[in-house]
């Protein structure tokens, strides 16, 4: 099988913040379609991998390519206008506005007819239908005042916001930092529905995710981070968990690669 | 350890499912007026405002409430008014402005020195300077959005700046009211007075109400306003979810500039002459943050309504109205005025606590 | 009813101003007035004594006390209190212009510049030719009073003024520099090392006010020059006259701003009794309350009154 | 078996915000020594509980009563005096301080001798290092600058702080708002031990987690909440995890409880 | 799906980890630069001290380098200084507090009028200005701690309030230098003079010196300056933390009241007399949140550094000095400090940049 071209790739990335390396000249490469899964140790690095990729922060040195052309992401965005749409950790909510809001941020939909086009108008009732819509998609039922601002939410309820968010809105690569970490039992499940919605409407997804099971479940490959770099990229299908967590917590060092310390 | 039960086979198939419903827990008009306050929080500085009316309309009788007194709070508080809205637009983008009153001496300055000094026009020196308003705006939005200085600073030094040029280039010299009303009226349009149901309005009244009320219903009603309070609220998740943080805070400051360009047209209105020297410039800032907060929008942006800073306003405007026509000698109206400033915000938290 | 009149100063933070008020308050009572003070927030605020003069009418005052801060741009306010058929007296500072006032109860503050201008030139003699000359003004924004005073002193020490409406358009080689007090012993002290870093040899000092001239003098005596620097000053309350006498000021032209108010409330009760307007100082547009040089060191040519004096008549 | 007197015990507890209801007439109790469990969906209000308990909010009714005797906190410090140390799932971290100043806050140790007496000098070092020590405990090794602010700390480091912060410092309750939810696969398991270590100090914990194996792993009881209130209390040992789900998703009741909604 | 596998269990046996290392990305000068300002944000503003105190240097050659210059900028920075650091205390913790200056001139009018009008002795009168200073403190900090008031509000009636007791107290009387020396000297004590090494300086600038380092140590190596910090930044937070953020805000608030009324003191000194009319009480709040701003420590609260407000009163101060000396007039000073204010931040930020 000859590799085909990736669509996002990464080399050589390198992000320092004045004493700390967070990323130490490493690879990246996202195929079309698929699912790849980002795993690491806590502070190995993903988040900021994929703030370099989404254009959230400025790498000290290396190069990103866009369907093998070299790009640069001055902000997020040049990236969202290419077409990357992504959940940040920490989740890039407005906390005083609501969850309509926060939903529409940045592509809010106008009222039809003068109202819209002359005095810009927007239209509350669709955003506020159309969140409620998604929410309920994802299992969030407990939400009780549709204008509840942002901050007022549940941990999970408001995670759920932001992956809705992206889900909806994603158009040529959906990026999803641990986007089930604060959300329970039915409501992770729904997310990973979601993703495989998203991918089967030929959309690539980038997931860093803890949850083994969850990634063992949905990842076409797996990128293995370790201490700023990629250490490997593994097939679930033919390793195990095992194998995974002992590469990224370094108990074990996959074959043809030099432990790094 | 049970970890091979599938548990997460529970939840795969989806029921349906209500959103969670509980019983609302207070009816009636107290639960109507509790609801009021949790949607629109420019009801409290009303409430304080109503209260300061009744308690002057008390202790000074009928005098204080003739339409000529009441009207004549309003055309007081034209100017702080008007510099308040612009003032609360920045403030809700977590800044501050400390040029506002001076940015519209200037303006003031420059369309009657342009008009009286080179003979332009006045229909074209009006608009000269509601320009050169939003250009020293432009400035300011640059370098506090693209060299990312602080807006206090930014707007410190832009005050001394902008009062200076005022001082040197009009040489401190004031054009006359009269001059003005018979060589160029038009400057003095927004002066017009006329009368409204006994009431005695003036244009300068009625574009400070178009001001707040366009800015209210842009800022609830329009993708931008949630953008200005996005930008506010936190600046770095605003952009991370696709805010262009550089163009909402050049239009955000653009129109200030401009805004205060018309509080500057305003001015030449309500005091017919035009003087470098007015103290708007000076202490033009102070009021309008006054107002701001009292009109309840937080220092730290994002929140907070419009309307609350137009109410602050007023409050301040009676205040300061009730308190002279009472007599008091002007040392003891300001200590009043300080009191009374601090006692309308404790009734404004009491009233937020008591209705949680 | 009882009749009212208004009284709106400048400020009511400066001395002056609040001896003016204590003046018209005690007039007041004795004739059975009722007085309402108002003032502006700083120096030049026009905007609070437009409000103030708004408040006048909207109290139905008989007649309105106005020591304008800003003397052309006050007066459509003035009109329509007029209209409103009140008597507006205009207190230490005439209207622009002038008859825009029912009256002027005022000193001449070019005047009071000019006589410490000439008694500096006369006590200097030939070396006022080579004079070092500070100048304390009042504020950037120059408020007239502060112009008025300053450019008076140029004309009485022989300095070509330039533009009169201004402060700072000179070119006289004297002149070591303007710099900004405030009126007050804080603003006094720094600008006066401002200008002393500026140039050490400073031996004229022109001040607008006696507290910075107090404040002047406080930077001398630290650098051990308060001995060969002569200060002249303006207003002649009673610490500035108590300073002529310790020696911190030379001279200093003394107005009477208890005098100006107390007519000016005699004036408004006696409109309210059977509409009578006061009446000019003959030859003057204007009621001249005078203004004298108060030293114990005069100069030929200057008319001065002795600091004894000066005590008897200074304000308070 | 007659139970115990409960530790820590809340009856009828209620708590509105605005139009919103989160706690709905809710019980609790904790049993000395125990692992008391929360689970529940997303918004359920569990959160909302530990809150109350730990003096965080003020209920609107309902009373609280520790060691049988009704007390109110008005502030986490009255809760904190009583003993009761808390994760929150907001964390409670100063951004811009240390990890040691945040490790430390409230309870920071001074200079021996005059220094400290005298001058209330802090002693840094023994900060710091006690820091560093408990962080490698958690297996949170990639921490590579011990002064940096926690604000530029990973989403897991943060965490870690937290929960090293809580478990070092719990004396006589100590409650876990969701500790693992940010953390890789080797720091959750420390957690875990953590809580047993704690747990065999005596100091019985509360420990609100999504995750069902985790929680059937080290709880002693699970108390299932729902819309508010508490549903039921199930012992792990006699219920699947399925069970658990079922109850707290509304997809099956319990017995002897009937469907609230 | 492969649920069953046993992953954990690799990562139950604890292995010896060393921490994570990098090699140092940068060595040498430059490096141990970086690192320093890293460390120690307040060298930021120092270094734009030393270019400014450079530039007018060369500009104006050795006037501005003679120990006279360099020691008046101290003198004049003095009271300045002092309430910098007293504002930096409440900036630090989101606050802001508008009435620094008018407290320190009433402090100074009770301490003088206290010994003149009642024969009070100086050394008991000063004292009782302290407590008085240290009691409004206390107002203050009661009104944002406790009624969780907008310190910008509470400070704004404070300031008014204050300035006006100060006029109506003192009845607008000032106490002349003359009399104060030889009644009561020990109210000008801090005005003594001492020459050091030719450099002429008096004990208010040991005072505002001891103040800034005092403070600089509290606020780094105690718990209390932890809390402070602590607070600011997010006073949630810090509760749910086990910080007490009422004792906290009101020995904040209540120490700056006492630093205020130590600035009156150090104004007696300097001016000799005494006058409620003083500037510092109109402007004085102003001057030292600017000085506060420029030295870098956030309007937002709980980031900079105490050290960093004291270097920013003195770019203020050193900007003022050399603008007059080289001789610009007082509206083009005017204009100059506003840009060069300007021009001081965008190089702070400039440094933070390049060095990041
Ligand atoms: N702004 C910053 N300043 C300094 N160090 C930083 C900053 N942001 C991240 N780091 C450091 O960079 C490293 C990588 O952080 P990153 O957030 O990418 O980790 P992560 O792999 O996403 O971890 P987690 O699983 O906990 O989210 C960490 O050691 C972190 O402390
Ligand atoms: N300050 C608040 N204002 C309004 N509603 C609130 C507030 N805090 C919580 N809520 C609401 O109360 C309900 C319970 O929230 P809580 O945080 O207790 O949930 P939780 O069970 O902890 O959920 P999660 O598992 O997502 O953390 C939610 O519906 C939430 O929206
Ligand atoms: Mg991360
Ligand atoms: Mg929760």
């Amino acid at each position: 099988m000859t590799a085909p071209t990736p669509l996002l790739e990464a080399k050589g990335l390198v992000k320092r913040y004045g004493r700390v390396t967070a990323l130490d000249h490493c690879d990246f490469d996202l195929l079309p379609g698929e699912i790849l899964a980002v795993i690491g140790d806590n502070g190995a690095g993903k988040s900021t991998l994929i703030k370099a990729l989404s254009g959230a922060i400025r790498p000290n040195a290396g190069e990103i390519l866009l369907n093998g052309s070299p790009v640069q992401f001055d902000s997020p965005n040049d990236a969202r206008a290419a077409g990357i749409e992504t959940v940040y950790q920490t989740l890039a909510m407005s906390p005083a506005l609501s969850i309509a809001d926060n939903m529409f941020m940045g592509r809010e939909l106008r009222m039809p007819g003068l109202m819209g086009k002359l005095f810009r108008k927007l239209d509350r009732k669709r955003m506020e239908d159309f969140s409620r819509q998604k929410l309920a998609e994802l299992g969030l039922m407990t939400i009780q005042n549709i204008h509840q601002p942002v901050e007022t939410l549940s941990g999970g309820q408001r995670q759920g916001v932001a992956v809705a968010r992206a889900a909806a809105f994603g158009s040529s690569v959906v990026i999803l930092d641990e986007p089930t970490a604060a959300l329970g039992v039915k409501e992770s499940r729904r997310v990973l529905d979601l993703i495989q919605e998203v991918r089967a409407r030929g959309i690539p997804i980038i997931l860093i995710s803890h949850n083994m099971p969850h990634v063992f479940e949905v990842a076409d490959r797996v990128h293995v981070h370790r201490l700023g770099r990629r250490l490997c990229v593994i097939d679930p299908k033919q390793h195990s968990m095992s194998d995974a967590v002992a590469y990224m917590t370094g108990a074990a060092v996959p074959e043809g690669v030099a432990e790094p310390v | 350890m049970a970890s091979a039960d599938p548990f997460e086979d529970v939840v795969k198939s989806r029921r349906e499912e209500g959103f969670a419903e509980f019983e609302p827990t207070r009816k009636g008009l107290w639960g109507r007026f509790h609801e009021a306050l949790h949607t629109t929080p420019a009801l409290v500085p009303l409430i304080v405002l109503l209260a300061a009316l009744v308690v002057f309309g008390v202790l000074l009788g009928g005098k204080f409430f003739s339409p000529f007194a009441l009207t004549l709070i309003l055309q007081q508080v034209q100017i702080v008014g008007v510099l308040a809205a612009a003032q609360a637009l920045i403030i809700l983008t977590a800044g501050i402005d400390l040029s506002v009153g001076a940015v519209a001496v200037l303006c003031s300055v420059l369309m009657g020195q342009i008009t009286f000094r080179y003979g332009v026009p006045a229909v074209a020196a009006v608009p000269i300077g509601l320009a050169a308003g939003t250009a020293i705006g432009a400035v300011n939005g640059w370098l506090v959005s693209r060299i990312k200085l602080p807006p206090f600073i930014v707007t410190l030094g832009m005050w001394q700046i902008v009062l200076a040029v005022n001082y040197l280039y009009s040489r401190n010299e004031t054009i006359r009211a009269r001059d003005i009303e018979t060589q160029a009226p038009f400057l003095q349009v927004l002066g017009t007075k006329f009368t409204l149901g006994g009431a005695v309005l003036t244009l300068g009244v009625v574009l400070m109400l178009a001001v707040v009320l366009g800015l209210a219903y842009a800022l609830r009603s329009t993708a931008w306003g949630r953008h200005v309070y996005a930008v506010g609220d936190d600046p770095e998740a605003a952009q991370l979810a696709g805010v262009d943080r550089h163009k909402t805070l050049m239009s955000v400051y653009m129109l200030v500039g401009f805004i205060c360009g018309l509080a500057g047209w305003v001015m030449i209105g309500r005091y017919g002459s035009v003087s470098p020297s007015a103290t708007t410039g000076v202490i033009g800032n102070i009021q309008a943050i006054t107002a701001v907060v009292i009109g309840g929008i937080s220092l730290f942006g994002g929140r907070g309504s419009i309307l609350g800073a137009f109410f602050g306003a007023l409050i301040v405007g009676v205040f300061e109205l009730g308190l002279r026509m009472s007599g008091a000698d002007p040392q003891w109206t300001y200590l009043l005025i300080g009191v009374l400033i601090i006692a309308a915000v404790t009734i404004d938290q009491w009233i937020r606590k008591v209705t949680q | 009813a009882e009749t009212s009149a208004c009284l709106i100063t400048k400020t009511d933070t400066n001395p002056f101003f609040v001896k003016m008020r204590e003046g018209a308050e005690a007039k007041a009572r004795e004739l059975g007035l009722t007085l309402n003070s108002y003032a502006g927030k700083v120096d030049g605020d026009n905007e609070t004594q437009v409000a103030a003069v708004e408040t006048c009418i909207a109290n139905g005052a008989k007649g309105i006390l106005i020591t304008p801060s800003s003397t052309s741009a006050i007066v459509p306010s003035i009109e329509a209190a007029r209209a409103a058929g009140m008597l507006v007296i205009a207190l230490d500072t005439p209207l622009d212009p002038i008859d825009a006032a029912d009256m002027t109860f005022a000193t001449d503050n070019y005047h009071a510049g000019v006589l410490i201008g000439e008694w500096a030139k006369g006590k200097l003699g030939d070396k006022a030719k080579e004079a070092k000359i500070a100048f304390l003004d009042l504020d950037v924004s120059q408020p007239t009073v502060g112009v008025l005073r300053d450019q008076g002193f140029m004309e009485g020490f022989g300095i070509d003024i330039g533009d009169p409406n201004q402060w700072g358009d000179e070119s006289d080689p004297r002149i070591v520099g303007h710099d900004v007090t405030q009126g007050n012993e804080e603003g006094g002290r720094k600008a006066m090392e401002n200008l002393l870093a500026k140039d050490p040899m400073i031996n004229v000092v022109y001040t607008i006010n006696e507290p910075a001239a107090a404040g002047a003098y406080e930077a001398l005596k630290s650098m051990g020059r308060e001995k060969d620097v002569l200060i002249v000053s303006v207003d002649g309350g009673c610490p500035g006259v108590q300073n002529v006498a310790d020696g911190v000021i030379g001279a200093t032209s003394q107005q009477y701003p208890l005098l100006m108010a107390s007519k000016g409330i005699e004036a408004i009760a006696a409109y309210a009794k059977d509409g009578t307007k006061p009446a000019a100082t003959e030859g003057k547009a204007f009621f001249d309350t005078g203004v004298s040089l108060v030293t114990d060191q005069p100069v030929e040519g200057v008319s001065s009154i002795s600091v004894a004096r000066g005590q008897e008549m200074c304000w308070g």
